[in-house]
């Protein structure tokens, strides 16, 4: 293998294919949409960027050999929690982002305890939790409110010290000097005319750059990564060799809903509400962006980068198609498809690297 | 000629009850020569829906129809929308006052709990003292306001008289037949649209009960409307969605043009669909109605 | 006589009902090569993994440098000196070859508050241990699945070589090897013995055992048949004893009154 | 073990022990709401039987080795095909009927064929499945009806020579019967005054009684039976000895697929309409069903009797706490933990069997 | 001279780049045991697969009874005579013992129209077969699992005993065995081949083979060093050849230097 050729075959080889395809097709069929100017590449960014945190710590955790279809329900249930605890009960709005982050990391090494313990697979363990979390969000929410949504959470979040964290937007004077030089728009009408259309970059995208940093560090450069790759790759041989698969397991469980709720609360202090339903199926979702990205269900092998990308593909052609105009219900379509040609690109593609047959 | 709006509703793909509002921006859009684009958020998750919106602002119409499911979610999009420049018109939920303070030009349409309490205060009269909401969609505010505004209405807890019914025909069915085995002295029921109604209808054909109990619904649908004719459900609370589609494009069309626009939001409902009026309305039931 | 660098002393294991081990005492002395042979189930692979730290022991004392100790995980016995290669469970074929060869044992490198990889070094290493067991690698990052079983084999081999365990298990190295890789095996085996570390082989081979063993251990289910020096035994003694030779030749008699 | 031991312990064993609990339970907590006179019986009777027709097919796909997430998409697709068809293309029921089943039974043959071909797990290819098949059942009715919601079946379904089998209901005479000696009600008001309360016992209890009996006798007593244990226990063993598994596998599909189109004619010829949003999350409720039913996800061991009464568990849980009053949000906590603690009973029992370790 | 059962000549199989049989000619007599010896990789599992209809030869013939043949699939050759029994996947842990021996050529009954499997008929059978091979079964139902290694490999050699091929393909059976059940399972070979069942016995161990064997081939490197008749080659000669016996006797002679 040539120099050449071995730095491009790697993982996310399939995922940087499919992204250049995807880029390609929208560029093609949605140029005059102002799906690449600034507002729609913003929104197309804060869409995958959603993506993204949740599949960084799906990706992870299916690296370390284990899956969790309670992502969906998390996000709802961590909403839920600090809506509940900040709105309903009155307590700071810091206090309540810390309580659900505890909760949900705690549930989250719960669900990893149970399959280290049982020995049962994830998929089952977890999908008991998809059901339970689901069932506690919305009882405790109609228990208490007797609504599934609970508003409000901007009001009393005003001036939080963390909140800002979450829901607030970064480099704005970037935008205004952009706007300034007319490479951006203004708002014409409105209390907020003369301010550029793009405010900032919200946090979401900043918190997604910096847990798919994050991630691809600790996987790639550091020993806890090597780790991770070893308790999906042989948990058994990686314990020989004195590799603490269990806790490496436990722990990416709970980097899974760590991910969850940061999703949450980034919906929570974006939009000011939290609602029981939220997060439906996004485990589906995750799993999907990390698959695409050229991880192996069954673990030992992926890449957060190669997530990263199967998020982006994901949240471009979502929004894209909705921007070319094309009839919503056929995004299910078009997702189903890519995922299944994606796969078997990365198939080809992991055989050719890891000499597997 | 040629104006593109774009209107953003909250419910998932298969949702039957937007497709009249589908087919009156159609009609709307032929009438007056403009596209008018559909979207909505597959799964009906909020949080897609505010993006949906930017994402629309972001392609610059000539004006946006949105709802307004959720006050917090919906304002900071719509907002920025309308700073834009672009012409916003609210529809279906939410509040004139709301649509207000966003900005928007006008609301068409009428508040869930509002609603939900036109159809009580009916119910009251025709002497409901325990009844049963059958939810479909217990994970909707709106359809928990509905719920909510009924039992304010009558003037009782809503309490476990909402179900979760789930989606799932056979099981709305089943459980509301369970409900009314367990609770004989139910003497009113709510339903939320054809999902929950038609099996409802089908529970109490089933268990006799039928034409007994106090019936009403939101939304009209072929079967429902069927059972207002045999006198099973006594009143459809339609807030005559057509309405909610065509007219916003209407306006938007002119206000564009012309730069005339009403001073004052609209009430497309409520209408209730009952015996006398069904006829005319059975006959465009689903598709104008 | 040379202090033991580890002695297991009547160690006995059972499995619930099952007795795997029923009473058994090894030594391995610096710079031997101590070869370990039995029948199938005789209980070779459950003394091996006490003596690793994988099982504990029902009964019996592990004394390291004549000190007695107690191993709860693998990673105690790693940090003890003690190194093992398991022959179906050596590498993950999905990963890198350095990946395989430190994990585990990373080296780290201070990046600022980071620890990170020192992949530098890591593959530096990697590369040149590989090429003193005669294995070239094309590159580090090559996933151990495009090498042969014995290429594997012989990474595992080489990662415990290199970690300088005092004391090396080999689980039957060599019987997935062929000719030329088991002959690369057995002179790494002679190399490491020279510097001072005490190997534990196993194998069914009475041929490779007599290649390169100092002392040689029959185990016979659960027990010992005792220890013989090189020399005192002949390899066709071993055969018999490691196969349950009487049972075969009375059985080659019955079958040939028949043939 | 002493033969009294021996007929005890078998895969269904925690089933029946979980139908015992739950039995007495909602003896003991809704006695007196009528959840067991005839019409409460007919009530979870009728929602375990839907269960159990989807749980049936899960179930051998699931002993076979594979498992099918695309059943619920099935079900919404079959449902408007047989609507679209009948109601809005004016083909006679029967006809639609037998389409709807040649359909779905060829893509659950695809589904198979696409898993055996491309060596992926049925996990991904599968799920991609539940995207397309959505996807479509929504684009193809609103693009054909602009409604997604297709009603009047019933009236087109009359006199029809098949839609009968699967909307009727039977032995009626002998409700009247029994209403005549006075062991069930008669109406009392109404437009059905002086009928008995029980009409008939619906189609669909017959279909999953007969779904269950057809899996149960081909699995435990037919060659093709030890074919689907084979070919699930270890495919390449099964090969070598001469078993077709690729066959096997994919009539598994096409037979959940089967089982799929059964449940979605049923209820469209029970409701008089189809919508393309109907069976949501059901595969997840079919692999619960046959997970707590003793099967093991990985394949190679389970009963269609334990599925079958993990189904009925589902059922009368359900239906239960609606008759107990409990708050009905959550039915789904009592569900993940019911999940959780048959398993954790059903893995001891199968390491008591088959002495795996 | 008998006529041979089955003939494959000159068998050549690559994957790929991979040469695995370069030329393989072998012969199996009625009534006899044919050794098939050979080290790792040798290319003895690759041949066997062939001639049971796993592979398909890339060059070469397979002639049964003298007749030409080209089998499609295992089933193909189940047919046609020749049962194999593989070394890890004989069994299904999961199953039945009844199930497991019956695998893929269940006895049915008629039931009216419904084909039926006949329990009875099975259970009886299975029961009497392993009782024959000296395994007392608790019961028929009994799940695989519960059976010792040694016993699940008996229970595949009765089976394929039982349904009375012509020719039996044994994949080193005795390698997970005990001594009992080893003479208990050379002891079965000659059973069967006093039945004019001819035998392919794949084993590493020389003793094995010589216990039962009437002809010996060595496979090397996907080529036979030819075939050996009972009586005309010694054990010593068979383990040199098949072990690569001189390249470690000068292993020896190195490392012998240095010890
Ligand atoms: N985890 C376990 N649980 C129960 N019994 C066990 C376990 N591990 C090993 N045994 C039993 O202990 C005995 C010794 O097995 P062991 O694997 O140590 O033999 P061995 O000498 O390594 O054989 P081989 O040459 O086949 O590798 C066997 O009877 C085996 O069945
Ligand atoms: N499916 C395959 N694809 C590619 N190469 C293969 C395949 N099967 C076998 N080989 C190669 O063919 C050669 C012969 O392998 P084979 O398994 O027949 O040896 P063997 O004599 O049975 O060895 P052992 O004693 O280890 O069982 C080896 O080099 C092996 O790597
Ligand atoms: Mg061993
Ligand atoms: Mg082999």
């Amino acid at each position: 293998m040539s120099a050449w050729r071995k730095s491009l075959v790697r993982p996310e080889l399939g995922a940087i294919c499919g992204t250049i395809l995807v880029f390609s097709f929208f560029l093609i069929i949605a140029r005059g949409t102002g799906m690449f100017a600034p507002q729609g590449i913003l929104n197309w960014g804060v869409v995958s960027a959603q993506f993204a945190i949740i599949a960084v710590g799906a990706c992870l955790l299916m690296i370390a050999g284990e899956f969790d279809l309670s992502v969906g329900s998390m996000i709802g249930f961590s909403g839920v929690v600090i809506a509940l605890m900040s709105v309903t009960w009155g307590y700071p709005v810091w206090f309540a982002i810390i309580v659900a982050f505890a909760i949900a990391v705690a549930i989250g090494a719960l669900n990893g305890y149970l399959v280290i313990k049982t020995g049962l697979p994830s998929f089952i363990v977890t999908l008991a939790f998809l059901y339970v979390l689901r069932g506690l969000t919305i009882y405790g929410s109609i228990a208490t409110t007797r609504q599934t949504i609970i508003g409000g959470v901007s009001e009393v979040a005003a001036g939080d010290p963390i909140a800002w964290l979450f829901g607030g937007k970064i480099l704005g004077f970037l935008f205004v000097w952009l706007a300034d030089i007319g490479l951006i728009g203004k708002f014409v009408a409105g209390p907020r005319a003369g301010q550029p259309v793009i405010e900032g970059v919200p946090m979401l995208i900043v918190w997604a750059l910096v847990l798919i940093a994050f991630a691809h560090i600790l996987l790639t450069r550091t020993r806890f990564g090597n780790w991770i790759f070893a308790s999906g790759g042989d948990a058994q041989a990686a314990r020989y060799v004195g590799v603490p698969v269990n806790r490496v397991k436990i722990l990416m469980f709970m980097f899974s809903a760590f991910c969850a709720t940061v999703f949450a609360t980034c919906q929570v202090m974006e939009f000011g509400s939290a609602a029981a339903d939220r997060g439906l199926l996004k485990e589906f979702e995750a799993i999907i962006s990390v698959v695409i990205g050229g991880a192996l269900l069954t673990g030992g092998y992926g890449s957060v980068i190669g997530a990263a990308l199967g998020a982006l593909i994901f949240g471009v052609v979502q929004q894209g198609l909705f921007f070319a105009g094309v009839e919503s219900s056929l995004f299910r379509v078009f997702l189903g498809v890519i995922l299944l040609m994606a796969v078997i690109l990365n198939t080809y593609i992991r055989r050719m690297i890891t000499g597997e047959r | 000629e040629g104006e593109r709006f774009v209107l953003v509703s909250h419910a998932p793909d298969s949702d039957s009850w937007w497709n009249t509002i589908k087919n009156a921006i159609n009609v709307a859009g032929e009438q007056m020569g403009v596209t008018v684009e559909y979207r909505n958020p597959p799964t009906g998750d909020l949080a897609d829906m505010a993006r949906i919106i930017e994402q629309a602002a972001a392609s610059s119409p000539d004006g946006i129809i949105s709802t307004i499911a959720d006050f917090d979610v919906l304002s900071g999009p719509l907002g920025n929308a309308v700073a834009m420049g672009i012409p916003v018109i609210t529809i279906n939920s939410g509040t004139e006052e709301q649509s207000k303070e966003i900005g928007a030009l006008m609301h068409v349409g009428q508040p869930e709990k509002a609603a939900g309490f036109g159809a009580g205060e009916k119910a009251k009269a025709a002497g409901v003292t325990k009844f049963l909401c059958v939810n479909h969609y217990i994970t909707n505010p709106a359809s928990v306001e509905r719920c909510q505004g009924y039992a304010e209405a009558l003037g009782v807890e809503l309490g476990n008289q909402m179900i979760d019914a789930g989606q799932d025909p056979a099981e709305i069915k089943s459980k509301v037949m369970a409900y009314l085995q367990t609770n004989p002295d139910t003497n009113g029921i709510l339903t939320l649209g054809p999902t929950s109604a038609e099996p409802t209808i089908a529970a109490l054909n089933e268990n006799g009960q039928a034409g007994t109990i106090h019936f009403g619904t939101f939304d009209i649908s072929s079967e429902i409307a069927a059972a207002i004719k045999s006198d099973v459900v006594a009143f459809a609370i339609d807030q005559q969605p057509f309405l909610q589609g065509y007219l916003p494009v209407v306006i938007l069309t002119n206000l564009a043009r012309y730069g005339v626009v009403p001073g004052n939001s609209i009430n497309s409902g409520p209408g209730f669909v009952t015996k006398d009026n069904i006829e005319l309305v059975e006959k465009h039931a689903g598709q104008y109605r | 006589m040379t202090k033991p660098l580890i002695e297991l002393i009547d160690i006995q294991k059972h499995f619930g009902p099952v007795i795997a081990l029923a009473g058994v005492s090894v030594s391995v002395l610096p710079g031997e090569c101590h070869c370990l042979l039995g029948d199938n189930g005789a209980g070779k692979s459950t003394f091996i993994k006490t003596m690793s730290g994988v099982h504990k022991p029902t009964k019996g004392k592990i004394l390291i440098d004549g000190e007695e100790v107690t191993f709860s995980s693998p990673r105690d016995a790693m940090e003890a000196g003690v190194a093992t290669v398991y022959q179906d469970l050596a590498m993950i074929p999905l990963m890198s070859v350095t990946r395989n060869f430190w994990m585990g044992r990373e080296p780290v490198r201070k990046f600022g508050p980071l620890q990170l990889f020192d992949f530098d070094r890591a593959n530096a290493v990697t590369l040149e241990e590989m090429a003193k067991m005669g294995i070239r690698l094309r590159s580090p990052d090559q996933a151990v699945g495009t090498l042969s079983g014995g290429e594997r084999q012989t990474v595992a081999i080489a990662r415990a070589v290199y970690f300088g365990a005092k004391v090396l298990i080999l689980d039957e190295p060599t019987s997935a090897l062929g000719v030329r890789q088991t002959a690369n095996v057995l002179a790494t085996i002679d190399k490491v013995r020279k510097n001072g570390i005490g190997i534990v082989f196993i194998t069914h081979n009475v041929r490779h055992a007599m290649a390169v063993g100092d002392r040689f251990t029959v185990l016979n289910r659960g027990r010992t048949l005792g220890t013989a020096k090189r020399g005192e035994i002949q390899p066709e003694e071993l055969q018999d004893m490691m196969a349950g030779g009487q049972e075969l030749a009375a059985l080659e008699g019955s079958l040939g009154g028949t043939v």
